[in-house]
């Protein structure tokens, strides 16, 4: 259903996607939109892989598995932060990255 | 099936903690840490035994006698680890959760090591999040700590961050390549300026790992927060990995540009070596002020890789090597004295050899060896990391290298002044280390004087390391 | 296997006998026992090397033995001695032994003591013993760090500063060494081959120009640090006041050779073409320093900041001979630094028992002690007499060996420099009597200073000793001067060879 | 050929008898340590007879001359392939002249010592050191080349140290003995750069060598001029630096005075007959050089006479007898270096030469004498100053004759050794230069008056108050007080002329009246204006005083001399260079040390914000790592 899409189109949207992501995670302050910018970072990764993959070279499918492969340790890296987020918000009641810094210098 | 013994061994010693977990009463979970360290120990006893090389899964995971040698230097560290943190976990609030901690370290072990002998980037990838994940659970493992909570935030999102970085690089060289695998990616990855992007981000990914400056920022604070062992294993078994497959990678996929990465490096040894030092001499936590000194030590080991040879690579394992010993020696220490006491500062250490002496001696033996004092096995890995790089003819690096090495001696210095020089009115009381507490120290001893005097464990080394040219 | 490895065995083993006693008592018996062996060895070993020669042994090196240790890097353990490290060696366990009685009284820690004063010792008998770079620069350091715990430990007034500078310049220099060593590694052999860090090999071949001229900097200022070049000398007042008698004697008396031997046998030796070319700035460097130290020390009121000074102005006076480049002024530079070895130990030693009686180190606090300590007052005279040069003691003959060997150069520049240093034997003169007259002649000034007792046995043993040595050099000199000439030919052979001929 | 090889033991007896002794310490009574030290001295000198004896009167002469023969030779030291240093013993005719005088005069002193230090404490540390001090001026002058004369030239010193601060408690003491050992030292210096010199041109140490009639050093060294003068000759003023260190000569004086402070017996040993005459001897011994380098040997001749003259003005006006002896002292030797600045070489050209040496033989004896007597004198009164004595002749008969038999012959009366040999020196200057001789002959006027007022205001006029009456000195301290002074009344009668010459060629001296007598008469009249001025205490004296005014109180206060040294010293060595340097040291150099260590721990301050603990910034700078590496490098690669 790609046919003619130029390869750039793809990687413009992903460039664009990826340097969200890395915006959101620089400017967010809330934990969970951190995380979620990660999440956009990835799938970035995942339409590079696939449109390379789907586009440059069509006889092999290790972009496909890649991006399956992200998807799977994103939703494991998901969970675990998450649940570390939870502990955080159990000891100091809000998950504002802000207030990370009882360590520095 | 041999051929992936290491690995399948850890996970199989993974799931049988796993099932005695289940069966083991609560309030009896202590009685777990003698099998486990047992099983490591027969682990790293096996990985020595001789096997089978090759590579499965169509080249995705491959393993020379290098990397089996790697593994077992991986090993090493983590058994020592293990039993370093016996102490630790012995404490009330973390009984319950003995064999969680060590299925959770095994793991990540499994997943350097499966980093290590990848074949192509796919493998790579996976080991990598599962020797990080994990390590991040770790991390927060103390819960009713805010600083360990903290640790593992931080230490979840940049690696989260850093690996999706190194995935954007990885998807523009297989874009450009169009293989993942590295046999393949090498002859075709000639440099053109996509590459190189694909590199810098992926070698960023990777500079993560090792906590090379300007990528390190979350390493003081991590290895702050997180339970002391952890650390430990974070600055030596952790950062090895890295280091390994980064020399390897660099030396066979990357070959082509290495002038290039070269360049890079210079650049970022200098940083990274000065950065840690100049942070290491204002600290006052002794975690926080080894975690500045395992940064500039990281700097140090990249002054093998920079030399290209083959002489490079086996100083950059040596150093490892040598270098986990160490910073275990030292780590231990810390670990036992803030376990029984809750000292961590440099100035509650005053007078400490007065009431402890033998831990004096090891903690001042391995501060030595990190800076690099005869007769330690730091000199020698050292020297040879500086005649690594001499080779190459780098001499003004290796003249910064080793006027940073003044540095790090001086900061060295204040921690055995505080323990040997000062007088304190009420010291540290006299400390009763237990079976594995000795354990662990003793062997990092025997390591840091028998790896230096020992010169046929370099001399294996290098046999079995390559070069560039 | 030569018995030179003894050297190094028996402070290992020393230390590990000292671990294992119990009581004080043992512990300073053992440290006496093991470095009376050490003395013992070193006089076989001068009479052995003496008879070998007389014997026509004409080898280069002599009880020489070469182990490989690091295959794939070359690195040897090639030990083996010719005239002057059998001297240097033969100061070292004289020194080392008059150490150890003169820190007798040591009630702190003297197990960790001593254990700390033998491994500085074994590090110096390695690093005069081993003709392999590597090995030289790995007992260089083992030898050096003692001194941070030796001084910061057992020291006095300042001594964490004063340990902390110490170590950290000294250690400088030597990371300035480590830089040359390669750089002599890796152009070890410009016509291809195997890289070497033996000594002997790299002298024969010639090290491109270039490399030379860049290497030679770092290797002799790395050394001269520890040699008390100016202006890297400034550990030197600071850490000898602050560190404990043995200390400071050890560390003016063998430590500091270490640079002077260091630069003879490392930077000028092994890098002659560069030596040539560069040798003027460094004695312009080391004129001031024989000069200015030996103005700087009549200004001070404390003993070992005097003594301190005298050091560095007479190290200067070693580098300076060394830089000469001529066979007698070279001679003359080894029999300085024994004989200022012995002579600053002295001092030393004596400025620690004067300390221990007298609470004080302050010149103007004492006087007269010559009525209530004639032995030791006798002994200072002695002292401060040798070291002004006077015949019938070693530094006479130093001295006079270098003036007239760096007055053999017939160009103005090499002459002034001569003069100027000759000139300093005033200076020197000024300040020891001034020290003497203040210190031990006069009235005493100190009521309380009637109570006080001369030396015990122990602080005569170590005393008597030191005296010894000079005296025996300074009355028969011929046997020492022909023994180091003798190690001296081949050197000077290879450092002529390499620069304009100086007769 | 004779053999002389035993003559070693004239330098070994005297050290071995310091060295045991030195030991020992006071193990035994002092008394033993006396006898050993004189006995020793006692072998000495006779060894040294007999060695004078073989040498003058059995050795054959070559060629008629006196020859230099190597007793004992061995080398000590190599230096350079040419150069070695050796310690021997040469014997010709002034060193065995010296060894005479040493042995004498030492071995009257040693037993002189034995009653005058009687129950000092340290007695036994006197005696030691005397004999060290005997071992060190033979070995100078026996010395075989100019290093080993260099190297007993530095004992002499240490010892005449050590004997000047022999009463260590007497801060004075220490003062002078300090003072004495640093100007000779600074002289000494003088005396090495000389030798260096001369080796470096000549290639040998050695006196034979060197003085012989080939030497290198006439063609050596000539080339290159420095202000005017050759190497050579540089180097010889060096070397007559050294000897005019240890010889008191102008400006180099200042020492000699203070150097009183020590003992009596050792004033009389080493600062009136033996160690002050070194330079003289020096001098002397390389006579054939310095006569080959003429315009240094004019500096000679010209230091010698003004000191003689400078001395002699200063003596006058002294209280102190030892002070005055000490003067009068500088004022003899600088005769003697005038004697020797006017010499010719070789035969009847020598005249200045041999005049010299004979001064410096008679000069020892009667100098010996004066002091040992005012040892004896002061040994009665306690007091050193003449105007608290008086009378003293009736107490002390035997002083009084042998005191007076020294004066007149120093004051060049006839018979008296004195005459003879100061008649020799007067001759040689007025053959050489007018103002010199008349300087010469001032002196030998003054000389006579101001011994003259001593030995009145000693010996006559009216008794002063002394707290127990004086009484004479013990038969230890008279008899030598008697050899002596026969010493003094017939050395003029030894026909020098035929032992003690510049080639080793006897010649026939006489003496021409016409130079003589007017000498004999100034010397009357000086004694002339001394009697009438002091034989009774008159207050024409005070008038005279008073009438010279600046002049007189300039050289009472010694011309102000050791003020200029003082002002040098203290304010210019001391506080201008030498506390500079020790600031400099602690602040400059040692400062910037530290301030390397202070500007890295600010470094590491100021760049704390960048771990600000904050993870987003964490995340910004590794972002901003990534992006601007990546554009370098691309920027790098492309092109």
């Amino acid at each position: 259903m790609f046919e003619g899409v130029p390869i750039h189109w793809f990687l413009v949207l992903s460039t664009v996607m990826f340097f969200i992501g890395i915006y959101g995670f620089l400017v967010r302050k809330n934990l969970i939109t951190m995380l979620m910018s990660i999440e956009l970072i990835l799938n970035s990764v995942c339409i590079n892989f696939v449109a390379f993959n789907k586009i440059l070279y069509p006889g092999h499918l290790e972009g496909m598995y890649f991006t399956l492969f992200i998807i799977a340790v994103a939703a494991a890296e998901a969970s675990v932060a998450i649940a570390i987020i939870i502990n955080i918000y159990r000891r100091i009641v809000n998950i504002d990255v802000e207030n990370m810094n009882e360590m520095k210098y | 099936m041999l051929i992936m013994r290491h690995e399948l061994l850890l996970i199989a010693i993974t799931v049988i903690l796993l099932l005695v977990e289940i069966f083991l009463p609560a309030g009896k979970k202590e009685r777990i840490i003698t099998p486990a360290i047992l099983l490591m120990l027969a682990v790293l006893i096996l990985g020595f035994i001789p096997g089978p090389t090759g590579s499965l899964f169509g080249g995705m995971y491959q393993t020379t006698n290098l990397i089996l040698m790697l593994k077992n230097i991986l090993n090493i560290g983590a058994f020592i680890v293990m039993v370093q943190s016996v102490d630790w976990l012995r404490k009330p609030e973390n009984n319950e959760k003995i064999s969680e901690y060590y299925i959770l370290l095994l793991s990540t072990l499994v997943g350097m090591q499966y980093m290590i002998s990848s074949g192509d980037f796919l493998m790579f990838y996976l080991g990598l999040e599962l020797a990080t994940i994990p390590l991040a659970a770790l991390a927060a493992f103390e819960r009713f700590k805010e600083k360990s909570a903290e640790a593992g935030v931080k230490f979840i999102f940049s690696s989260a961050l850093s690996s999706g970085i190194l995935l954007y690089g990885l998807s523009m060289i297989y874009g450009t390549t169009g293989t993942l695998y590295f046999a393949e990616v090498g002859p075709a990855f000639t440099g053109t300026p996509l590459q190189v992007l694909g590199f810098i981000f992926f070698f960023a990914g990777m500079a993560f790992k090792i906590s090379l400056v300007p990528f390190h920022l979350w390493t003081a604070d991590v290895y702050e927060g997180a339970p002391i062992n952890i650390t430990s294993y974070l600055s030596v078994v952790s950062k090895g990995a890295a280091a390994f497959i980064l020399t390897i990678l660099l030396f066979t996929v990357f070959s082509k540009i290495a002038l290039m990465w070269s360049n890079v490096l210079y650049i970022v040894i200098v940083l990274t070596i000065t950065m840690g030092n100049l942070f290491a001499i204002r600290q006052q936590n002794l975690k926080r002020f080894l975690a500045f000194s395992s940064i500039a030590q990281a700097g140090f080991i990249l002054l093998g890789i920079i030399g290209q040879s083959q002489y490079g690579m086996a100083t950059v394992i040596y150093f490892v090597l040598v270098y986990i010993f160490s910073n275990l020696g030292a780590f231990g220490v810390v670990s036992i004295v803030s376990n029984r006491t809750g000292f961590e500062s440099i100035k509650d250490y005053d007078g400490f050899y007065r009431t402890n002496p033998r831990l004096a001696m090891v903690m001042m033996l391995s501060l030595f060896s990190l800076a690099g004092i005869p007769p330690v096995a730091g000199f020698f890995g050292k020297f040879f990391l500086f005649a690594a790089a001499a080779n190459h003819g780098l001499y003004i690096l290796v003249l910064i290298a080793i006027i940073n090495t003044i540095i790090s001696l001086y900061y060295y210095l204040l921690v055995i002044k505080a323990m040997f020089l000062n007088r304190s009115d009420r010291p540290i009381q006299r400390i009763k280390s237990d079976f594995y507490t000795n354990l662990g120290l003793i062997l990092c001893l025997v390591g840091i004087f028998a790896i230096g005097i020992v010169s046929a464990i370099f001399e294996t080394i290098n046999g079995l390391s390559f070069g560039l040219y | 296997m030569s018995f030179l490895l003894l050297f190094i065995v028996i402070p290992v083993l020393t230390t590990i006998g000292i671990f294992f006693s119990k009581t004080h008592m043992q512990v300073k018996w053992t440290a006496v026992i093991g470095m009376g062996c050490q003395l013992i060895l070193a006089g076989t070993l001068i009479y052995l090397f003496l008879a070998a020669r007389a014997a026509g042994n004409t080898a280069e090196i002599l009880f020489s033995t070469d182990m490989v240790w690091y295959k794939n890097l070359n690195i040897h353990f090639f030990i083996g001695v010719d005239g002057v490290s059998v001297a240097m060696i033969g100061l070292t366990s004289i020194v080392i032994f008059a150490g150890i009685f003169a820190s007798w009284d040591v009630t702190d820690l003297p197990r960790e003591f001593f254990t700390s004063l033998i491994l500085l010792a074994g590090g110096v008998f390695g690093f005069f013993i081993s003709l392999d770079l590597f090995t030289l620069f790995l007992f260089y350091e083992i030898a050096v760090i003692p001194m941070y715990l030796l001084i910061g430990i057992w020291g006095s007034g300042p001594r964490h500063y004063s340990a902390m500078k110490l170590t950290l310049m000294l250690m400088g220099g030597s990371a300035l060494i480590m830089l040359g060593l390669l750089g002599l590694y890796f152009n070890s052999a410009p016509g291809g081959g195997q890289l070497t860090f033996n000594i002997i090999q790299i002298s024969k071949v010639t090290i491109p120009m270039a490399a030379q001229r860049f290497f030679f900097p770092f290797l002799f200022i790395g050394f001269g640090v520890l040699g008390a070049l100016f202006p890297f000398h400034t550990w030197s007042p600071d850490g000898h006041a602050s560190a404990p008698t043995a200390v400071s004697m050890l560390h003016a008396g063998v430590l500091m050779k270490l640079g002077g031997y260091g630069c003879y046998r490392v930077a000028v030796f092994l890098l002659p073409g560069a030596a040539h070319e560069m040798a003027w700035i460094f004695l312009i460097l080391t004129t001031i320093g024989v000069v200015y130290g030996a103005f700087g020390a009549i200004w001070q009121k404390d003993l070992k900041y005097i003594n301190a000074y005298s050091s560095v102005s007479h190290c200067s006076l070693v580098l300076f001979a060394v830089l000469m480049m001529n066979q007698t002024a070279m001679n003359g530079a080894i029999m300085q630094m024994i004989s200022h070895g012995i002579m600053t130990a002295l001092f030393f030693a004596l400025i620690g028992m004067i300390y221990g009686r007298t609470h004080t180190r302050y010149i103007n606090e004492m006087g007269g002690l010559m009525k209530v300590m004639p032995f030791l007052a006798v002994a200072y005279v002695i002292g401060g007499l040798a070291s002004l040069g006077l015949p019938g003691f070693s530094g006479f003959v130093a001295e006079m060996t270098i003036f007239v060997g760096s007055f053999q150069h017939n160009d103005v520049f090499h002459r002034v420099c001569t003069i100027l240093a000759v000139s300093s034997i005033v200076v020197t003169a000024v300040y020891i009597l001034r020290v003497v007259g203040i210190l031990l002649l006069g009235k005493i000034k100190n009521p309380e200073f009637n109570h006080i007792t001369d030396g015990k046995w122990f602080d005569r043993i170590s005393i008597v000793v030191l005296i010894i040595g000079i005296t025996a050099i300074g009355m028969a000199p011929l046997w020492l001067s022909d023994m180091i000439n003798n190690g001296l030919v081949p050197v000077m052979q290879r450092i002529l060879l390499a620069g304009p001929v100086l007769h | 050929m004779i053999d002389f090889s035993y003559t070693i033991w004239i330098l070994l007896i005297p050290l071995i008898v310091f060295v045991g002794t030195g030991l020992t310490g006071n193990r035994f009574k002092p008394n033993v340590t006396g006898i050993i030290g004189t006995t020793g001295l006692g072998i000495n000198f006779l060894l040294a007879i007999i060695t004078a004896y073989k040498y003058f009167f059995v050795l054959d002469k070559v060629g008629g001359a006196f020859q230099k023969v190597l007793g004992f030779n061995m080398t000590w030291l190599h230096l350079t392939d040419k150069l070695h240093i050796d310690i021997g013993v040469l014997l010709d005719p002034i060193s065995v002249m010296m060894l005479i005088v040493i042995t004498t005069v030492s071995f009257m002193v040693h037993i002189y010592s034995l009653g005058y230090m009687k129950g000092e404490k340290g007695f036994a540390r006197f005696f030691s050191i005397l004999s060290l001090f005997s071992f060190s001026m033979l070995g100078l002058v026996i010395a075989t080349n100019i290093f080993q004369m260099y190297i007993f030239w530095e004992l002499v010193g240490v010892s005449s140290f050590l004997l000047i601060g022999f009463y260590y408690e007497k801060d004075s003491a220490v003062a002078a003995s300090k003072k004495a050992f640093i100007v000779t030292r600074f002289a000494d210096l003088g005396f090495l750069i000389g030798i260096l010199l001369l080796s470096y041109n000549t290639g040998t140490f050695d006196f034979i060598t060197l003085t012989g009639p080939n030497s290198p050093a006439f063609t050596s060294g000539q080339g290159i001029m420095f202000l005017g003068m050759s190497t050579m000759t540089w180097s010889m003023l060096f070397i007559f630096m050294g000897g005019a260190g240890k010889s008191a000569m102008f400006p180099l004086h200042i020492w000699l005075p203070d150097a009183m402070e020590g003992p009596t017996p050792v004033s009389a040993l080493i600062h009136a007959a033996t160690m002050v005459v070194a330079g003289v001897y020096l001098v002397a011994r390389m006579f054939p050089i310095f006569h080959h380098e003429q315009s240094g040997l004019e500096i000679v001749a010209w230091v010698g006479g003004f000191t003689s003259l400078f001395a002699a003005v200063i003596a006058c006006t002294q209280y102190d007898i030892k002070r005055v002896l000490a003067y009068s002292t500088m004022s003899q030797i600088g005769m003697m270096m005038l004697a020797l600045g006017v010499s010719g070489y070789g035969g009847e050209e020598g005249l200045g030469y041999m005049a010299s040496m004979f001064h410096l033989f008679t000069h020892a004896f009667f100098k010996a004498l004066l002091f040992l007597g005012a040892g004896a004198i002061i040994h009665s009164v306690h007091s050193n100053y003449m105007n608290e004595m008086g009378g003293l002749r009736k107490y002390l008969p035997i002083t009084h004759a042998t005191f007076l038999i020294a004066c007149l012959a120093i004051a060049g009366i006839p018979p008296f050794a004195g005459f003879f040999s100061k008649d020799e020196i007067l001759v040689a200057t007025f053959h050489h230069n007018k103002i010199l001789f008349a300087m010469a002959y001032l002196v030998a006027g003054m000389t006579a008056f101001y011994m003259f007022r001593l030995y009145y205001n000693v010996f006559w006029g009216k008794d002063q108050h002394y707290h127990h009456t004086p009484h004479e000195a013990p038969a230890t301290m008279t008899v030598p007080l008697i050899v002596l002074a026969i010493g003094s009344t017939f050395a003029g009668f030894i026909p020098f002329s035929k032992l003690v010459t510049s080639d080793g060629m006897p010649f026939e001296t006489h003496t021409e009246w016409g130079i003589a007598i007017p000498a004999v008469f100034i010397a009357l009249v000086g004694i002339g204006i001394a009697t009438v001025l002091y034989m009774r205490k008159s207050e024409t004296s005070k008038k005279i005083s008073i009438a010279l005014g600046g002049f007189y109180t300039a050289a009472f206060n010694k011309f102000y001399i050791d003020q200029v040294y003082l002002f040098i010293t203290k304010k210019i060595l001391f506080n201008l260079v030498s506390r500079p340097i020790a600031w400099f040291d602690r602040h400059i150099v040692d400062g910037a040390m530290n301030q390397i260590a202070f500007v890295t721990n600010v470094a590491s301050d100021k760049i704390k914000g960048f771990q600000s603990g904050q993870l987003q910034q964490y995340a910004l700078a590794f972002v901003s790592g990534v992006i601007g590496l990546a554009l370098l490098f691309i920027y790098l690669w492309t092109n």
